[in-house]
């Protein structure tokens, strides 16, 4: 079975133990071995790079550098943070395309007895490798408990999709890879128009009004669409969803109570494990009535009912571009 | 909407390599294409805190290329950003605007030339953590931040806080240093000579 | 010779409908540039035969400018791709023969490009310059002018 | 020695241009130095001239030609690009064959790009020695003649093509015109009003397309594609492939009955672009030419289902005709034009449009079937839903254009067209307008004129592109619109703009296969897909293939004025190849030394216009003249040295190097 | 003496191998016993350099002279035969154009003779090397000198003729023989100076059997690490054969058994550069046009100007050009 690098960052030993106590469930059916990078540090999140450039990289491709003493075979870093996993391919790509950069961050490693080579190691976010390497065949053959009757809001948010380097595996805009991993649950995946919009970051703690804001917007739009819960695929937006929605109910007299679960753990449901084996309880937001409903097929919504069939006299849509993964997209066009 | 005042713009730009705008671009790691803007203003329709911001990221430009340094760099505008990158897919000059705003925020700090310090403040606790840990401890992080900036915000938070550390469990301790401190401390030592020069 | 002073003889080849227009352009809006390359004409890059640039280092060309059309706009619909792959062939085998790639540069510029035809041959005689004069690398097997190698024998 | 045992007797001219060479070439010294240290390349006149291009200039080559006996000329002056015409006329006058004379630009590529004047002397000499060595090496070149043949192919039967092939035709020449879709008309036949006028379109386009359809001199040949292209300028030979219409033509009058009775509906992203309705056997609108209606097979119930012949039971005159198949017709023809047209841009690619997501978000051609009293609606601006008129509209330019993630030019027609979108909301329907642009751009007669009047009628110009377009409301006044999320640029703060109704002017973009027509025809495309002209600014309809033209938007994004301008600057040109009956091709080509090649065929796919055959029987290549455009490409690579190339062969390219460095190694000489 | 044409033949830096092609003509061999009289030809029976220098100038008719000019013994030879023949052919592939010895070329003299001299191979624990002059008892014995390049004869001499191939092909110096025997008999011409003999004006592709098609190539291979098709063009396989650009007259062997051509006969008439023309060909014919897939591609030629100059680095262009002595000159 493959074995990946993993580079877990440091929410996940604290406000993400969720994600990772299900990560680490899931990982033993589709049977992926996880190996941490030795003695990593943080990433310096979108912090450090705001105060100083050269010791934010350097402090990246430390990480980087010792990750790829690490390989063995594969040489595909697993990360699971959306800022970590954006910070390595950034730090990995802007060293390559900027080659006296890339002198620069080894000559700042150097100190440390450490190089990385830019290009030696493929970074990849856990739903890519979930998606386009495991795959949705393998994925839906281990499902032993359907999430049906569940529906669900699909919350990518910002740094998995975006910026639009070339190794990037989703569209920046409306990607789908993680709805067709959610649908392959059998949970019923309701059409998030926000998928990729942005919880607000660090504003949470440097200008929260900007961040109620955006996450009432967030919220707003998942219970407009009736969705039970919301699953997201980054430590940060749970945690503002989560942490900061009794705050931002508060802010608005607003009595939102949407709970926010991270992707793996509606995984390791639908493999069969019981939620306390998957890290549940530990979110603000109780999902508990949400997930009473599991097994449950829910009454026909109204939304559902309206589409197709148009009435007389209505003009035909244009078919929307067909739904793949992007990368499967990009090999059929070759 | 502020009234139209008269702005002290260079009379002339010099061409020479230290404009304004050239520095910017050296300094942003990648290309940056900022010479590159047309100034559609996608970027400031895309951004989700452009309305907390004194100017929209396209004004910064058109002051950068204008050479008006200090309104550039005192602006909230970079401090504002959530680093959400549909400003960087969506321009259509592939400019890397987030990465661009990143550049601006580190000129501000070294220059200390910035209007309200929260922002700057809390990126310079979280470094702090990082460099003596080797690890980001959010606990400790929000707390001091918290008590510094926000310390009316305090109560209404104390629900959430309690949470935090009872039903999420997370950590009130620092986290323990990593093995290789010496080593990344060398590290950023270098890195903070290398940035200098 | 000190290579201070040194000043690069190179010879150009252009294609008739980008890159020599290019240089047209540069001469029609009085771009200045360094006057060490002399261009040779040729109807297509395509037509580059690597005999040319071989005949030009024999001569006594310290480097050797290749130009034309962008890819995809060849005039020729595609042949400014053929001279794309002997220049990589070339340079490989220049290399063997103790000349540095360095000293062979292909530069793609259409009829409206002359301030970069004009800033790009500035920037490729400063790179000759810097080189110095073509001197076979001896490492590489120089050869040496048909004289005993009295040094050798004498050992 | 020249390879005809002839003394090379050459005359050196060095022109000062005015000022524009003297002033930094020491034209003197050159030509005094020409004479003495060129003497034994054969030098035996050198000269220098105030104008060389003069008609005294010119004289003095003429006469020098006699008096001295001259077999060569090297005029130093100019780029070629300007006068070598000039100069191989008089050399011609002279006597001589006119391509016994070289140009040495020393203008272009000394005096007016270097300031040292020493410097620039020796290279201007170095540049003569050159030009000296390569003349020795020349040959007496004489053009090939071929004839041409008087039919002409047009491909495309838009606006574009129609204006071409009608100009043809009534100038007396044949024209077969070529269309892939059931009728001629293309684009414009789609639109409802054109700007800045305003007239509306099919009432200009339909008689242009009845004129085409019945013009003696014009064989249509709709629902046909070009299926391949031999032969070279004046002798092409094009095979079309007439695809099966499955109604006899000579039968059918065109009553529309068969139309009328089909069960089966269709969606036509054709000519509705996607907005309407066509029937399985259908002619794409009521004024089609020719009217005979196609059967689409991939629709039609019969051939899915095996039944249903209902048009059959119907058809009064038995027309239909299932078994019909597709015809392989061969023509000759002299000359093509290529006036394929455009293809719209996906607008799904902008995914923060939502376009094909957000139901009212429209692309400008289904705005354009929308307006269309023919058109879906009756020319009733709706939404989605076919009934509620839009109280606001948002229109946003730039759609895939000007937009490196897109494409980065600019379409050119979408700030009129959207204009006219902005004037046709306001009269039909009195909703508020938000054109959302970059930069208006309106260079056309009367363009801008028409921008104030859109000012006046109260259209609102918000200048910022739009960020994105989306249906999450955000309070109650957003409810149920869609919300344009953007920069107003000139205010510096963000707005959302809720609307209920999105227009895109999307790109126009090459067609989809653009690269394959290119192929056929032996035509390139640009970095981009436009078909390339010959030159941009002074040959904008020629092609590098002699006898292939383009015209309309297969060249490049255009309006519609601008179409018919260069389908009738093509149709000019080919009538004037007509008329001159024969054409000579340059004598600048390739040839193949029959015994040297060894039939390796490695120059055999090397060639774009197809010249080089193989001989199976012989095991030799042979390069076609006519088609040979003498790039040269097979010179280079024949690894036997068995292709030359005249103009440009080995003996004058190397001689050529020899001279430009003779300099150097004299001057290393004496080190 | 016997007044019949004096005929030579000598070998200069060469393996032997053309000496032998030469005795492999069969009976042809006594037709040259018959029609000549061999005057000097060391590898075949005894001469003094002493006798040719008292031969008269011009009076050996025909001399056969392989090897290129390595030491100045070799210098010393061309030149002595050069004046004493009326007809001078360089004789196979090293006279012509340098061939194998040549490729020494590519390396610096301290190189090749510290290859020669003080490799682990060699038993030389004093690292000696060998001296131009030693004295001994008997009196000073002298080896030749080493040139730091190899030349080709015609870079030293004047040459009538050239034959090329490695060897020549024995029925090809069977035939140019048979022309002189005729041209003694006046029933035949000699062609004008400078004409390469014993060999075609094509290219070896003209006497290949092997099918051809239109070429596009996407790798290259070595034919030892491949299978390939017996009756396909070598090169449409990937695998860099030489005979589209190598002179015929050998009858395409190489091919014919299987392996790559690897261009002993030279380049066809009038090409100035033969290396130059295999690189124009072979690359035109790659199937890429992106930058990095072309180089991808070119990995697959492993030794590119060992591939295209195996046998006429010395006499080649480049390394030929006066630009290129004069370089390094001192």
């Amino acid at each position: 079975m493959s074995d990946y690098i993993f580079y877990p960052g440091c929410a996940m030993e604290s406000s993400a133990r969720a994600y990772d106590i299900s990560l680490k469930a899931i990982s033993k059916t589709l049977g992926i071995g996880i190996k941490d990078v030795d003695d990593w540090n943080c990433c310096g999140a979108t912090e450090y790079l705001s105060i100083s450039a050269t010791p934010a990289y350097a402090l990246i491709a430390r990480n980087l550098a010792l990750a790829s003493r690490q390989v063995n075979g594969s040489n595909t870093v697993m990360a699971s943070c959306s800022a970590c996993y954006l910070n390595l391919t950034k730090a990995d790509h802007n060293m390559a395309v900027d080659p006296k950069f890339g002198i620069k961050i080894n000559q700042a490693l150097e100190a440390g007895g450490l190089s990385y080579q830019p290009g030696a190691l493929e970074i990849k976010h856990i739903l890519d490798i979930m998606v386009n390497d495991i795959g949705l065949e393998k994925i839906k053959s281990k499902v032993k408990r359907p999430l049906e009757g569940l529906r669900v809001a699909p919350y990518l948010g910002c740094m998995v999709p975006r910026p639009d380097y070339a190794s990037r595996f989703s569209d920046a805009e409306q990607p789908v890879e993680l709805d067709m991993l959610l649908e392959s649950l059998g949970a019923e995946v309701v059409d998030f128009p926000l998928r990729t919009a942005c919880c607000g970051g660090h504003m949470t703690q440097i200008s929260p009004d900007t961040a109620f804001d955006l996450i009432n917007r967030l919220v707003k739009a998942a219970d407009d669409q009736q969705a039970d819960l919301m699953v997201t695929a980054c430590p940060m937006c749970q945690m503002n969803l989560d942490a900061f929605q009794g705050e931002m109910n508060h802010h608005f007299k607003t009595n939102f109570k949407m709970p926010i679960l991270f992707f793996t753990q509606l995984v390791g449901l639908a493999f069969g494990y019981e939620a306390s084996e998957l890290g549940f309880g530990l979110e603000l937001v109780s999902a508990k009535s949400a997930l009473s409903k599991l097994g449950m097929k829910a009454p026909e919504s109204d939304s559902a009912a309206k589409v197709k069939k148009p009435p007389k006299g209505e003009l035909p849509m244009p078919a929307p571009l067909p739904k793949m993964p992007r990368s499967a997209e990009k090999e059929a066009t070759q | 909407m502020t009234e139209l005042q008269t702005v002290d713009l260079p009379t002339t730009i010099p061409k020479h390599k230290k404009s304004l705008l050239s520095e910017v671009a050296a300094r942003t790691a990648g290309k940056s294409n900022i010479e590159m803007c047309i100034q559609c203003g996608t970027c400031g329709g895309s951004c989700p805190s452009a309305a907390d911001m004194d100017h929209t990221p396209r004004a910064i430009f058109a002051l950068l290329k204008a050479g008006v340094r200090d309104e550039a760099l005192r602006s909230n505008t970079p401090w504002m950003c959530v680093s959400c990158y549909y400003c960087t897919v969506r321009c259509p000059q592939d400019i890397h605007i987030t990465d661009v705003m990143y550049t601006l925020k580190n000129i501000a700090v070294e220059e200390k030339i910035y209007t309200d310090s929260t922002a700057p403040d809390f990126s310079k606790t979280f470094i702090n953590m990082v460099e003596n840990y080797g690890r980001s401890f959010e606990v400790g992080l929000a707390g001091i931040h918290n008590l510094k900036h926000f310390i009316g915000r305090l109560p209404g938070m104390t629900p959430m806080v309690i949470g935090m550390l009872t039903k999420k469990g997370m950590p009130i301790t620092p986290p323990k240093r990593i093995k290789g401190m010496a080593q990344l401390k060398k590290i950023l030592k270098r890195a903070k000579e290398l940035e200098a020069v | 010779m000190s290579d201070n002073n040194f000043e690069p003889t190179i010879i150009g080849f252009t294609c008739n409908w980008c890159s020599y227009r290019a240089a047209d352009m540069a001469g029609t809006a009085r771009m200045k540039y360094a006057p060490n390359v002399r261009l040779i004409r040729l109807m297509c890059s395509g037509r580059l035969d690597p005999t040319f640039v071989f005949k030009a280092f024999a001569n006594g060309a310290d480097a050797v400018l290749i130009s034309g059309c962008h890819p995809g706009d060849c005039h020729y619909v595609d042949q400014n791709y053929k001279a794309l792959r002997r220049f990589h062939l070339m340079k490989r085998v220049l290399s063997q023969m103790g000349i540095e790639p360095e000293r062979i540069k292909l530069l793609w510029a259409s009829a409206a490009e002359g301030a970069i035809f004009a800033s790009e041959v500035s920037k490729f005689v400063d790179q000759v310059r810097e080189l110095g004069p073509l001197n076979w690398n001896k490492q590489n097997g120089g050869i040496a002018a048909a004289e005993p190698a009295k040094e050798e024998v004498a050992a | 020695m020249t390879k005809n045992n002839e003394e090379p007797r050459i005359g050196v001219y060095v022109c000062h241009c005015g000022t524009n060479i003297a002033g930094v070439v020491d034209v003197e010294n050159v030509a005094t130095w020409a004479k003495e240290k060129l003497g034994t390349q054969g030098v035996v006149v050198s000269r220098d001239y105030k104008f060389m291009c003069s008609s005294l200039g010119q004289e003095l080559i003429e006469k020098d030609i006699k008096e001295h006996n001259l077999n060569r000329i090297v005029v130093a002056a100019c780029s070629p690009h300007l006068h070598e015409k000039t100069f191989r006329t008089a050399t011609s006058n002279g006597g001589l064959n006119p391509f016994m004379c070289e140009m040495v630009s020393i203008r272009e590529q000394v005096s007016w790009v270097h300031t040292d004047k020493v410097i620039a002397t020796e290279k201007a000499k170095s540049m003569i020695s050159g030009g000296v060595a390569r003349i020795v090496h020349h040959e007496p070149l004489q053009p090939m003649s071929v004839p041409i043949h008087p039919a002409t192919l047009v491909v495309g039967g838009g606006i574009s093509g129609i204006q071409a092939a009608l100009e043809i035709a009534d100038a007396g020449y044949p024209v077969h015109l070529v269309e892939r879709e059931p009728s001629i008309g293309g684009h414009m036949a789609q639109f409802d009003k054109t700007f800045p006028t305003l007239d509306c379109s099919a009432c200009i386009l339909t008689p242009k397309m009845v004129e085409a359809g019945n013009h003696p001199n014009i064989n249509l040949y709709t629902w046909s594609e070009v299926e391949k292209v031999d032969g070279y300028v004046g002798n092409f030979v094009a095979t079309i492939r007439k695809k099966a219409r499955k109604i006899v033509e000579a039968d059918c009058t065109g009553c529309g009955i068969c139309q009328e009775k089909c069960p089966k509906k269709v969606i036509d992203d054709v000519f509705e672009a996607g907005l309407g309705y066509r029937k399985a056997v259908y002619t794409p609108f009521p004024q089609a030419v020719p009217n005979y209606p196609v059967i689409d097979v991939e629709n039609c119930t019969y051939f899915e289902k095996g039944t249903c012949k209902v048009c059959e039971k119907f058809c009064p005159t038995n027309a239909i005709d299932f078994e019909q198949e597709d015809e392989l017709i061969s023509i000759e023809i002299g000359n093509i034009i290529l006036a394929t047209g455009y293809d719209l841009f996906d607008a799904r690619k902008v995914s923060n449009y939502g376009y094909g997501r957000l139901a009212n978000v429209f692309t400008s051609l289904e705005f354009e079937r929308l307006t269309n009293a023919s058109g879906p609606t009756g020319g009733e601006i709706v939404l989605r839903d076919g009934k509620t008129v839009p109280k606001s509209v948002g229109v946003i330019h730039c759609v895939g254009s000007r937009d490196k993630n897109y494409n980065e030019y600019c379409s050119s027609i979408c700030c009129m067209q959207s204009l006219k979108f902005a004037h046709l909301v306001h009269e039909r329907s009195g909703a508020e307008v938000y054109n959302f642009y970059i930069d208006i751009r309106t260079p056309g007669k009367g363009y801008d004129e028409f921008y104030l009047r859109l000012v006046e009628e109260g259209t609102n110009f918000i200048r910022g592109k739009v960020a994105e377009v989306s249906d999450t409301a955000r309070n109650s006044e957003e409810e149920g619109k869609l919300i344009v999320q953007v920069e107003d640029t000139l205010v510096g703060k963000q707005r959302r703009i809720p609307v209920d109704m999105i227009v895109l002017s999307a790109a126009l973009e090459p067609r989809a296969d653009a690269k394959e027509v290119g192929k056929l025809f032996g035509i390139s495309c640009s970095a981009n897909g436009w078909l390339i002209e010959r030159h941009p600014k002074l040959d904008p309809v020629a092609t590098m293939t002699e006898g292939i033209y383009i015209a309309g938007c297969a060249q490049g994004p255009k309006d519609i004025p601008s179409s018919v301008a260069q389908g009738a600057a093509a149709a000019a040109r080919v009538i004037g190849k007509i008329q001159k009956k024969e054409i000579e091709l340059e004598p600048i080509r390739a040839s193949v030394i029959e015994e040297k090649c060894s039939g390796c065929r490695i120059c055999n796919n090397l060639c774009p216009f197809n010249a080089i055959l193989f001989h199976e029987d012989r095991m030799v290549s042979e390069i076609n003249p006519a088609l040979c455009q003498g790039c040269g490409t097979c010179v280079a690579a024949c690894p036997a040295g068995a292709i030359i190339g005249t103009g440009f062969s080995n003996e004058q390219v190397l001689s050529q190097i020899e001279g430009l460095l003779m300099l150097n190694i004299e001057a290393a000489a004496t080190d | 003496m016997s007044d019949k044409p004096k005929f030579a033949m000598y070998w200069a830096a060469s393996c032997g191998g053309c000496e032998i092609a030469v005795l492999n003509i069969h009976e042809k061999i006594l037709e040259v016993d018959a029609n000549f009289d061999v005057v000097f030809w060391p590898v075949a029976m005894d001469a003094k350099y002493k006798d040719v220098e008292a031969m008269e100038d011009g009076s050996i008719l025909l001399t056969l002279f392989n090897g290129g000019i390595r030491n100045d013994e070799n210098e010393h030879i061309a030149k002595l035969l050069r004046q004493k023949s009326k007809i001078l052919v360089a004789f196979g592939s090293c006279a012509c154009e340098g061939c194998i010895p040549g490729l020494a070329n590519f390396s610096p003299i301290h190189e090749i003779l510290g290859t020669a001299f003080s490799t682990i191979s060699t038993d030389n624990p004093d690292n000696l090397r060998p001296q131009t002059a030693f004295d001994m008892p008997e009196g000073q014995i002298r080896i030749p000198t080493l040139y730091p390049v190899l030349r080709t004869l015609d870079q030293v001499i004047d040459v009538d003729y050239y034959m090329p191939g490695c060897p020549p092909e024995s029925h090809q110096i069977a035939a140019v023989i048979d022309l002189v025997i005729q041209v003694l008999q006046g029933k035949a011409e000699l062609p004008p100076k400078g004409t390469t003999i014993g060999a075609g004006n094509s290219t070896v592709c003209d006497e290949c059997e092997r099918t051809r098609n239109m070429k596009t190539i996407k790798e290259f291979d070595r034919i030892q690490f491949s299978q390939t098709d017996p009756e396909l063009c070598l090169l449409e396989q990937g695998i860099p054969c030489n005979g589209p650009a190598t002179r015929s007259g050998c009858g395409a062997k190489c091919p014919s058994a299987g392996a790559q051509c690897i261009g002993c006969y030279g380049p066809a008439e009038g090409v100035e550069d033969y290396g130059a023309r295999l690189i124009s060909s072979f690359a035109s014919v790659i199937d890429a046009t992106d930058p990095e897939e072309i180089d991808l591609i070119l990995d697959g030629l492993v030794d590119p100007a060992g591939q295209f100059y195996r046998f006429n680095l010395a006499g080649s262009m480049l390394r030929a050009s006066k630009a290129a002595f004069k370089a390094n000159g001192s």
